[in-house]
């Protein structure tokens, strides 16, 4: 069951590695190419500690390639948000707030995890989801407070990706089970610290938060956007191509 | 007069021009055209490596890609901040690249077409750009001599992973070992080309070299580094068990060194006019990237002028 | 063995299901051997032609359902399909079902962006104009009557 | 009065109403409204099965995929034209569609996530709705009437693909027998939907039903289509060796039709009202292909008007 | 040797397929949705049969899927033209009004071909790239000679396209043998009709010909833009994680 758990936060962060990564040589300016590409590696490193892991727990000798590249998008347990189309430079950020906030109020917690390799994974990430949640803190506030067009933007950016952000705090039977345990944090418990600091950020930006926006969830059941497949197939295909070796 | 002498006086007993020193403006031009294009070369660089990071073929190796690449960026931030000690704005820079007024390593106008041409690049092109840097961290302008230091440390570390990516190729299946040879085939020659004309050729095109040469910016002429070069990579590809793609490539006794078949240099100035298979693409990619982006410094700009506001 | 061509020739098209594979020119030989093996050909209205498996399918199911178990479909492609084909019932048919059948095919083996007036099959004006060179398939295109309005195929004369 | 008892006259006797014939201007709207939300399922319904043309697992299913998506494009521009018969032209309605002002099946508000729900689209989806047209092929409006004989045959043929590209699947490996199984578990109950509400629903909420069978422009329940479709699919099912989704599904001897549970009809409405997982996608995939295409269609009618001129 | 003109060719008309396929549901109007499908279902059809008799001739057991699926883009021997990105529809038109008019006049020979199967190909693919050419005739002509804007795209449009003309053009030894025995067209021979055809549809349009482009070639020889890697593994992904399995 932990497995369940260390995967579905390691495909997090693994797709939202993938999708910041296709930023790179692309960035509205070069501290930004070095930004983002920062951020995806952090990503990346949780989640090759978190996907080994999961496959250790899980037993059957899966190891992070395996489980990256072997598993079709009905098998991949990341929510629904990471796996958004990068949009134009506001909805990226929009993105980043909204995960990272979630993502650092979670870590935060997850360091008291009676589960030592969570606790560590946990206790290590914190630092950098820190500096991101920061770094999309800085961005949300020039954009939303810069000029019209970076406020349109930056609003619109907001409305993509809000209706995404319910799911962050879906619970299940696993995080139940294990939450009790104290292995897990019930997701629930981070939405009042998410939404105190989320919304901080959105006032002082000149932004509302979207009213009425539908929530849209599903990833963490394996029932995706059509957009997961695309960004699969590029990601898998070469190590597909060539099974079993080692690159 | 007194200022120029006191600039070669610097310069001859081996000592660093600082940004605050007096220099001839030639010198200064030279400069800032060598260390722009240098930075213009890491930022152009990242794309043909950056090609591969949504499709890297192991977790393992999507880090480090992205690792290099984010250093890429960084030296690129690295050189124009040195670029701006001789009073040239990186905007300024930036506009001259994309106007085609300034250029960038002819290199990155090949395409890299299979997962191989990422680990060719760090071994070779990395190996070629050490080759050409590691005399720079001597440099007489002391900001750009600093910046090499520190680049070139990077550089070597992204040169062993890009050798050690090539080791995994061809230590593995016959599909591995040819694509590595593949990529060792196609990127050789223009490696061999980065170093520039051959020696004879630039003297006669009007003497840059001995100019630079009495700056203290360059120590070594374009062929006494590429001879290094293919010196020092040989044996490399030996390791590797891969077969560089010149008959003619055998040791010289007599010379103690490597002869081998020079570049088609026809070609390299081709590259350079623009007719490279990517130069276009390039450029364009990097013009878009900077035009998409402009609202975002626009916005940036805008808010950074409010807070002062308010701060005052 | 009399009788087999008539069986294959009255196989439907799986996509203008209105006339049979004979009537639309694309069956063009049906042979029986010695052993009883019946060799057919079918020839595709266009390359890409996605029918070509269903009407193969068709075919050998419509000889098993008269016992014919030995049954090769070859596919062949010269000399290429022409609308010339397309038999007279089968023009009839198409007509009767609101498709306006081709004129004669141009000389050359090329097509001439020329199309003479087609008639509307609904109320047979003359007074029509294409609104869609390419229709739902690709060897139709989207008229319109302007008499009485009705929206028509019409095979193109290929 | 007299031309009212005229239509009826028509309409009673089972003849047919055409362009040029007086009608009621309810029965006209009514008409506009259900042929264009057809013509807007058509052109939104090339979507779902769009998103798998360039990963089609091979050729030949490309093919037939290609070929069937050019079909539905076909049958939108045949609808639009049947829609123009009544006095609506085909930018009216786009327009109606891009301002959410009429609707479109709300089945391809869900995504095409497996190559399997290509094939599930054409044997269930394509099945409810040729169970849907094929009463329409009498519809008392000749052109609709005409363009659903048409419209029917093709789609028959599409769902005899789509049954034969999960016979496929099902008879060949565990993972492509799951994959087809999934999809169906996914496509199920939205099929269902595809009727629409249950008939005293809908009695209740107004009559539309039983005024649209006044007018011969229905001629079945919601219900009664429904198990109709549910009695010719679930043998189908069978010969595909799948499970439909539904514990409480079984033949009743005594009825002589398949008892089943119905769809979550409250789950139809939030998807009707907007928001199923694919309705805001959708739409602005179709507005942003529609606003990008406007300079093209805008040089077409210049042009037009160019060439008319110097005939002229 | 035939097997590889064969094969060449079947992989001009498969990569083209695969790129006008991306325009279906994305067309300025719904008569472009169904030209452009129809045009890529020739062209795939095209492919099919081509790559299936390369496959006999080879006689390695390599059938069309094989060949379409299980190649890397450096076994691609396409021309550069046809794998370059779609753009914008002045530049798809101006591409397919390039690649048409090089069809069309290469079909037209080779139905004098002596292989029978080239012949019958060439005869059955002459009048629907006849048609194809004539779509695009009448779309350079509509933008050309249409508003300002769509003068500006359409002469764009033909600069992107217009350095990978010459390629059309190139012989090999295989195609000079071949030619030799008359089972090919030595495509230096088209190339007169071409810029005589090309030439009058650009006048009518009031575009001209841009002058100083520099030839881009490669793709005869495997040598491919970056982008066909990425059109690849869209195309291969699904076909390369089930192999061997029936479709």
């Amino acid at each position: 069951m932990r497995d369940r758990y260390a995967l579905a936060l390691g495909d997090d962060a693994l797709v939202l590695a993938q999708r910041l990564g296709e930023w790179v040589a692309r960035a509205p300016e070069l501290e930004e190419d070095v930004a983002l590409a920062n951020i995806a590696l952090d990503l990346l490193g949780q989640a090759r500690t978190l996907l080994t892991y999961a496959g250790e727990l899980e037993g059957a000798g899966r190891d992070e390639d395996v489980l990256a590249y072997w598993r079709d998008d009905r098998d991949f347990r990341n929510v629904l948000l990471v796996e958004l189309p990068n949009g134009d430079f506001a909805v990226t950020m929009a993105r980043q707030l909204l995960f990272a906030a979630y993502q650092y109020e979670l870590y935060d917690r997850l360091r008291a995890s009676t589960d030592d390799t969570l606790a560590a994974v946990a206790g290590k990430a914190v630092k950098e989801v820190h500096y991101h949640r920061d770094h999309a803190t800085q961005w949300v506030l020039r954009l939303g407070d810069g000029t019209d067009e970076s406020h349109r933007r930056m609003a619109e950016g907001l409305r993509a990706v809000w209706p995404y952000a319910d799911e962050l705090f879906d619970g299940d039977d696993v995080t139940a089970a294990l939450s009790a345990e104290g292995v897990a944090v019930d997701p629930a418990t981070l939405r009042e610290p998410w939404t105190a600091y989320v919304g901080g950020v959105l006032a002082e930006a000149g932004l509302e938060p979207p009213a009425d926006a539908t929530p849209r969830r599903g990833g963490r059941r394996g029932l995706h956007t059509e957009q997961l497949g695309y960004l699969l197939a590029e990601m898998q295909h070469l190590h597909r191509s060539h099974p079993g070796v080692t690159w | 007069d007194e200022r120029e002498a006191a600039f070669y006086a610097i310069v001859d007993s081996d000592g660093r021009i600082e940004p605050r020193d007096d220099m001839p403006e030639a010198y200064r031009r030279t400069l800032v055209r060598q260390i722009a294009q240098h930075a213009h070369s890491e930022i152009i660089g990242m794309q043909p490596e950056g090609n591969w990071i949504s499709r890297a073929p192991s977790l393992r190796r999507k880090a480090i890609l992205l690792a290099k690449v984010q250093d890429e960026a960084g030296h690129g931030l690295y050189l124009y901040a040195a670029a701006e000690t001789l009073g040239v704005s990186r905007d300024q820079l930036l506009d001259l690249l994309h106007t085609r007024k300034q250029k960038y390593s002819s290199i990155f106008n090949y395409p890299t077409l299979t997962w191989a041409d990422v680990g060719a690049i760090g071994w070779l092109v990395d190996g070629a750009a050490i080759t050409n840097q590691v005399p720079l961290t001597r440099c007489s302008y002391g900001p750009y001599a600093r910046a090499m230091v520190r680049i070139c440390k990077e550089e070597s570390f992204h040169q062993r992973q890009g050798f050690e990516a090539l080791l995994t190729l061809t230590r593995g299946t016959p599909a591995q070992k040819a694509m590595a040879q593949d990529a060792l085939d196609r990127w050789w020659y223009p490696s061999l080309a980065m170093f520039g004309p051959p020696d004879s050729g630039e003297q006669v095109s009007g003497g840059h070299t001995e100019q630079s040469m009495r700056w203290g910016i360059k120590r070594f002429s374009n062929d006494e580094l590429r001879q290094r070069f293919v010196d020092m990579t040989v044996p490399q590809s030996e390791v590797l068990g891969l077969s560089i793609p010149d008959p003619d490539l055998r040791w010289n006794e007599e010379r103690g060194h490597y002869d081998f078949t020079a570049p088609d240099y026809d070609e390299l100035f081709r590259v350079i006019k623009g007719d490279g298979p990517c130069n276009a693409q390039r450029l364009e990619h990097r013009v878009t990237a900077h035009a998409d982006g402009a609202w975002v410094r626009e916005a940036a700009a805008a808010y950074a002028s409010k807070k002062r506001e308010q701060a005052a | 063995m009399s009788g087999v061509r008539e069986i294959v020739a009255a196989v439907p098209d799986p996509e203008l299901p209105v006339v049979t594979i004979e009537q639309l020119g694309i069956l063009r030989d049906v042979r029986v051997g010695d052993g009883g093996q019946v060799t057919v050909d079918i020839t595709p209205t266009y390359s890409g032609c996605p029918a070509m498996d269903a009407i193969r399918a068709d075919i050998v199911a419509a000889l098993a359902g008269q016992g014919i178990d030995t049954v090769d479909v070859r596919t062949v492609l010269a000399p290429a399909w022409t609308t010339d084909w397309i038999t007279p019932d089968g023009r009839t048919a198409l007509e009767e079902h609101g498709i306006a059948p081709p004129g004669p095919a141009p000389a050359g083996g090329a097509v001439t962006a020329l199309t003479l007036t087609v008639r509307c099959p609904h109320c047979g004006s003359p007074d029509t104009r294409e609104l869609s060179r390419f229709g739902s398939t690709a060897c139709k295109a989207l008229w319109v009557c302007r008499a009485c309005q009705e929206p028509f195929d019409h095979v193109k004369a290929l």
